[in-house]
């Protein structure tokens, strides 16, 4: 090793004129500390998950609870029979609805969750595959995703449940075959980006790896992408899961799906709207939370000089 | 060939040559649609140069010229489709990458696109002895902080990302990155092309206190004939994938030869306000190298081209202190 | 001032709202420009180079705001100007070559129809004249075959042949000014140097006042008649070419000249002189010389204050405490020790 | 241009190939085909005779080859519930689904496009808010919740509008609107982020530095650009609304594909089912094929590439 050669200028001392810049993770904190949206939407998601892991604690009743004598109560602001009992009225069954709304958030938010993720992770390290190959294994990868995009995903997902049954493990995995392509398709866009990287020479001048290059290399840089696209198709599995409930195709009663809510309750919708309202509101909010929090991780996590 | 290279322009080649190209060439099929013919580009033909331990080649020519193809081939990242290339006598491709990577390595042009965004400083330069698996986490980190300070960087950075290091303070990073495994050679492609001209010094410095100190070898590829006059002991001229003219910067500079040479040195704009523009009669651009010329690739633009130049491909000749490959000379 | 000049800028500044505060990306400019003149803006990436021609040419960003004093083309105020009345002389007085010919193009358009609706645009003639104007400047340019370049898509062309376009576009309603940024930076050496002349040679022709901004010491040297080195948003010398070339005063104007190897002049192998330091960040309140923290010359006045502009001769200043004769001893006394 | 054409062409029917493949497996993943024909009471002996009556003893891809080439000559199979040709269902519901999904893409193009140039052009002011809090709320509004409420609103408390049928034009404005909605978010995102990615290039720039009027870059020079993005978007999303019918038309009682394959589904008809989602794959097949024919009319770039 030999003397520090003196480089023309470069002290350790800073700069009067340096300014602190600050680096990406710190940069993200405080976006994320200024974004509203983000703020707002994480909060609502973070409400609705605390009420699914408490259920069993916060619920005033059981979710399977009937009381038949106690039917279609209506919620407590109808001054006429409403009741402190059952804050959000009852069903048909005579069941409490604000508990049963609770734990529909447990189903919601699971099924959502896994299906992203498990999409997440398939559509993901096909599109890199893809994207860093190139060639014919990117060939073969396009042939996939146009397969994909060609078949009816919510027709062909309805059959699949039809045929599998509606357990909450095959709406995962059923769903996370309808949206692993959004993935794939970023990844693999992003991946070509990346791939022409002179970082990504430098590496491979080293003799790293190929599976190094990509998990290494590749995916810190398509991260960003992965999350913002997984907190949007999260929103999409919740409205797709409660769809299939709704068509009486997905969770089977009693489960208290909110899209089996929304099923149960239309029978009645003419004269107790809110049957429907609550649900429909319930995925509405919870929904709307998670692509403001998604948006808000596009913003926070989109490279400098974007606004 | 490898008889003239042999016999050309090395009085002391008793010593092995760190870097030798004999007849490489790189030939890429190039399909333009399902169904199309695949169509040869030859990126590289027929390249045959030398460079000992210590000295700098400077590889020049516009985009398009093979320039960066030949670099790759350099850092075995491409095989040649024919020739071999030698590193201290030993063929290139006996040898596994990891191999070569401890002999020879990259700067780059882009002194952005060159660092992952999202790696720390010490992530960076210490990924060829994590990929190589040298040392332990604790003197890596050692030796990391040695090479900060070897190319000038301040410890304080270590870790910093590189947005928040200016474009010469991003150079350095990528140089210490490529020293970092003790190579003999280092292949610069246009290592200050990217940078303002204040940080070009610095860098160019540095590059020269480096070889001196460590004893490198550049190879050092770029299109500033100012500043391959400035640092190159050989240079390599290229035109269309073909070496046209290889020899000492000092005799390339003081009596460039080939046509295609002297126009690129006419073209060097010098900061004298005493001097117009220069005439370039190139005429038009470079030729599609799908479909090179016939006969010697330079005549389309050739000022003194004869009948013979449009026929007949001229071959690489020994002429004086250099290689030349042109009809011009015999 | 006189009749010949096309454009007087009188203490151009420019604000941009940026996260951290207010960048001031140029500060209290003026220069003008003459009739068949050329004028060199040099200076390193972030001098504001780039910004005073978007300035020139209205064509800002929406956060940057724009103040001087006084801002004329042609004797025409162009502070005064509606948008609308501005777009008329844009293209028409007033054209601009950008750097990166092969983006600056629309490219789903015809050439022909990209050169022509500049023309028909500024009300000059109908489709027929603005052909014949086309295949005249085409030919101009040096373009051989106009007809069938013209009903050509940009992808069809080289990076080099795209300028010439772009130089032909600009010349369509025959401009009193044209504003070149960097245009050559993306061609090939051969073709710089051709690209250069014909600009030069057609502005002369046309009669039309040039701003060339550019990064390259040697393109300045041989193509300006007058130069203008920018410094963080400033001019810091001003001058004619051989005078800054020559003898330049400010002492980043000689670190420039000292940074870049001349062959013939630099001693090959040997070191090159350098500017240490970093280039301040224009963010914020800015007092004192901007080049303080870079410079050897700094005493107590460098560190506060306004530095205004010294008036060496007519057409001749910098922006430096250093009188005119220290700034002669102690820069060329440091130029001789770097040969 | 005939090159990638020719290209696009085989990779569409190499796909067509592998969705048919998928479609024809469907009916069998739906379990044991010969017991469901041969009825519910069959013995195992009458199960066996119907296999071998319909070749489903035959090697598996003996019966694919039989059932594509019967495909091809446009016989696919007949209903297990009504025991009518496939072919002839599908076509008398076809028109209904067809109308619905032009009359939804229609409505959501009208609103995306006008807005998603405004928000581009005004980045960050009202309007751009406005576009994307519709944007937002069409996103996360399920559609089957808000089709209720439409029902609701319109049909039950205003009743302005049917709440079912399809026989005539106010049967499918509600519908429409529904589908239209869901629809518009992305035709509005991609609108407003490809303009503002085509008015920050240098093209435009130089389009302004000629002087061009305002009104001419945007709609000529940057419009022309951004619009190519757009036309892929509306082959997939046209694909997309015919497959996606199921859900509303099944709500409006629409009697479209949509609804026949909702009411197939639920009664194990799989040769109907099977048959829609090919179909269905075809379509989007064809569309996605001429959205890239339009494209290349609208870029010379790949016409003449």
């Amino acid at each position: 090793m030999p003397d520090t050669i003196h480089p023309n200028g470069l002290e350790d001392q800073v700069d009067e004129f340096e300014i602190a810049v600050p680096s990406p993770p710190e940069l993200m904190r405080r976006r994320a500390k200024s974004h509203r949206g983000f703020i707002i939407g994480g909060s609502v998601v973070l409400f609705f998950l605390a009420v699914a892991v408490f259920a069993p604690v916060l619920a005033p009743y059981g979710p399977y609870d009937q009381e038949l004598t106690k039917r279609l109560i209506p919620p407590v602001w109808d001054a006429a029979k409403g009741t402190w009992d059952h804050p959000f009225g009852t069903d048909a069954l005579g069941r409490d609805y604000l508990t049963r709304l609770m734990y529909g958030a447990q189903i919601s938010l699971m099924i959502g969750f896994f299906a992203a993720a498990v999409s997440a992770i398939v559509g993901s390290t096909i599109g890199m595959i893809g994207g860093y190959f190139g060639g014919r294994v990117d060939n073969f990868i396009m042939y996939l995703i146009n397969v994909k995009l060609a078949l009816p995903g919510l027709l062909v997902a309805l059959s699949l449940v039809s045929v599998f049954g509606g357990s909450i493990l095959a709406l995962i995995l059923i769903l996370s075959f309808l949206f692993w392509d959004r993935y794939a398709v970023v990844t693999r866009s992003v991946t070509q980006q990346i791939r022409v990287n002179d970082y990504i020479t430098a590496a491979q001048a080293l003799g790293t790896s190929r599976t190094r290059i990509i998990i290494g290399e590749v995916l810190p840089n398509v991260m960003n992408q992965i999350i913002v696209i997984a907190s949007l198709e999260m929103a999409v599995a919740i409205i797709v899961e409660a769809a299939l409930s709704f068509l009486g195709l997905g969770v089977q009663p009693p489960t208290p799906s909110w899209g089996l809510l929304l099923s149960e309750g239309r029978s009645y919708m003419f004269f107790m709207p809110y049957l429907i309202n609550f649900p429909g509101l319930a995925i509405f909010f919870l929904v709307i939370s998670i692509n403001m929090m998604g948006d808000g991780i596009r913003d926070i996590t989109a490279p400098e000089g974007r606004n | 060939m490898n008889q003239l290279m042999g016999q050309f322009g090395h009085p002391d080649s008793d010593a092995v040559p760190a870097l030798e190209c004999r007849n490489v060439g790189r030939t890429f099929m190039i399909k333009k649609g399902m169904f199309a013919e695949k169509q040869p580009l030859k990126a590289v033909q027929e390249v045959s140069l030398q460079v000992n331990r210590g000295e700098v080649l400077a590889i020049v020519g516009e985009s398009g010229c093979g320039k960066t193809t030949l670099a790759k081939m350099l850092l075995g990242l491409l095989e040649p489709t024919t020739g071999e290339i030698l590193l201290d006598g030993v063929p290139i491709n006996s040898v596994s990458i990891k191999d070569i990577a401890r002999k020879v390595q990259p700067v780059f042009q882009d002194p952005y696109s060159s660092l992952n965004p999202r790696k720390t400083i010490e992530q960076i330069i210490s990924l060829p002895l994590k990929v190589h698996e040298i040392g332990s986490k604790e003197s890596r980190r050692a030796r990391v902080e040695e090479y900060m300070r070897l190319v000038g960087l301040p410890k304080r950075l270590v870790h910093s990302y590189p947005n928040q290091l200016s474009g010469g303070q991003r150079q350095r990073v990528a140089i210490a990155r490529a020293l970092i495994m003790e190579p003999k050679i280092v292949v610069c492609d246009e290592p200050t092309s990217a940078l303002d001209v204040s940080v070009q010094a610095h860098i160019l410095n540095l590059l020269q206190d480096l070889r001196k100190e460590l004893n490198l070898t550049y190879a050092f590829i770029s299109h500033d004939l100012a500043v391959v006059e400035h640092l190159a002991d050989w240079v390599a001229v290229m035109y269309l994938g073909r070496l046209i003219e290889f020899g000492k910067a000092i005799d390339i500079f003081n009596n460039p030869k080939h046509p295609y040479t002297r126009a690129l040195l006419d073209s060097v704009l010098t900061p004298d306000a005493s001097l117009g523009l220069p005439e370039i009669t190139l005429g038009r651009g470079l030729p599609n190298p799908l479909s090179p010329p016939s006969g010697c690739y330079f005549h389309p633009r050739c000022p003194d081209a004869k009948e013979q130049c449009s026929a007949e491909q001229p071959a690489l000749i020994e002429n004086e202190d250099r290689l030349i490959e042109c009809h011009l000379y015999k | 001032m006189s009749s010949d000049t096309v454009l007087e800028v009188e203490n151009l500044s420019v604000d941009i709202a940026v996260p951290a505060g207010t960048l001031h990306a140029v500060s209290n400019l003026s220069l003008q420009v003459e009739q068949g003149e050329t004028l060199c803006i040099v200076g390193e990436s972030g001098c504001g180079k780039s910004i005073t021609s978007l300035a020139i040419m209205n064509l800002l960003p929406r956060k940057a705001k724009l103040t001087a004093d006084k801002l004329a083309l042609e004797d025409r105020d162009l502070l005064s100007m509606s948008e609308s009345e501005f777009a008329k002389l844009r293209g028409d007085r007033i054209g601009m070559i950008f750097q990166d010919p092969m983006t600056s193009l629309n490219p789903v358009f015809r050439i022909g129809d990209q050169l022509e609706e500049v023309y028909i645009q500024h009300g000059k003639g109908g489709r027929k004249e603005a052909r014949e104007r086309a295949e005249f400047l085409l030919e101009k340019v040096g373009i051989v075959a106009p007809t069938e370049r013209l009903s050509q898509y940009p992808h069809q062309l080289s990076g080099g042949l795209r300028q010439r376009m772009m130089i032909a576009m600009t010349l369509m309603c025959d401009p009193a000014l044209i504003i070149a940024d960097e245009p050559t930076t993306a061609l090939d050496v051969t073709m710089q140097a051709q690209t250069l002349n014909l600009l030069r040679s057609l502005q002369k022709e046309f009669n039309a006042g040039l701003i060339l901004i550019t990064h390259d010491l040697g393109v300045v040297a041989r193509m300006a008649d007058r130069v203008m080195v920018m410094y963080a948003g400033r001019a810091v010398e001003i001058g004619s070419a051989e005078e800054v070339f020559d003898m330049p005063t400010h002492p980043y104007t000689q670190g420039l000249i000292d940074c870049i190897p001349v062959p013939g002049r630099t001693e090959p192998g040997s070191k090159l002189g350098s500017i240490r330091g970093i280039v301040p960040a224009l963010v914020g309140d800015l007092d004192g010389c901007m080049f303080r923290n870079r410079c050897d010359h700094v005493s107590d006045p460098c560190l506060s204050g306004d530095i205004g502009l010294t008036e060496i001769s007519a057409g001749r200043a910098y922006r430096c405490h250093l009188s005119p004769e220290e700034s002669k001893n102690k820069l060329s006394v440091e130029g001789a020790a770097c040969p | 241009m005939a090159k990638f054409l020719l290209h696009r062409l085989y990779i569409a029917i190499l796909v067509a190939i592998t969705v048919s493949v998928i479609a024809f497996s469907l009916l069998r993943l739906s379990g044991d085909l010969a017991a469901e024909l041969a009825g519910e009471d069959a013995s195992e002996e009458e199960i066996a005779q119907t296999a071998k009556q319909y070749g489903l003893d035959r090697p598996l891809y003996v019966q694919y080859f039989d059932w594509a080439g019967d495909a091809l000559t446009g016989d696919l199979g007949r209903s297990l519930f009504t025991n009518e040709p496939v072919v002839e269902m599908i076509f008398e519901r076809i028109g209904v689904t067809i109308k619905l999904a032009l009359y939804a893409i229609f409505v959501s193009l009208i609103v995306a496009i006008p807005l998603g140039v405004l928000a581009s052009v005004r980045p960050n002011t009202l309007i751009d808010r406005m576009a994307l809090g519709i944007a937002v709320f069409g996103q996360a509004i399920p559609n089957f919740y808000f089709a209720l409420l439409l029902i609701l609103l319109f049909a039950v408390n205003l009743r302005w509008l049917p709440i079912s049928g399809n026989d005539s034009f106010a049967n499918f404005i509600l519908p429409a609107f529904t589908l239209g909605l869901g629809a518009m978010p992305q035709f509005m995102r991609l609108t407003r982020s490809g303009m503002l990615d085509v008015l920050d290039s240098d093209f435009i720039r130089t389009a302004r530095a000629k002087g061009l009027n305002p009104r001419r870059v945007l709609f000529k020079h940057a419009l022309r650009n951004a619009i190519l993005p757009i036309v892929s978007l509306m082959a997939v999303v046209l694909g997309f609304l015919l497959g996606g019918t199921v859900i509303i038309e099944s709500i409006f009682a629409l009697n479209g594909v949509g609804f026949l394959a909702f009411e197939s589904i639920m009664r194990q008809d799989f040769p109907v089912v099977q048959s829609i989602v090919f179909i269905l794959s075809l379509s989007y097949i064809v569309l996605t094929l001429l959205s890239d024919l339009i494209n290349a009319q609208l870029d010379p770039r790949i016409r003449l590439g």
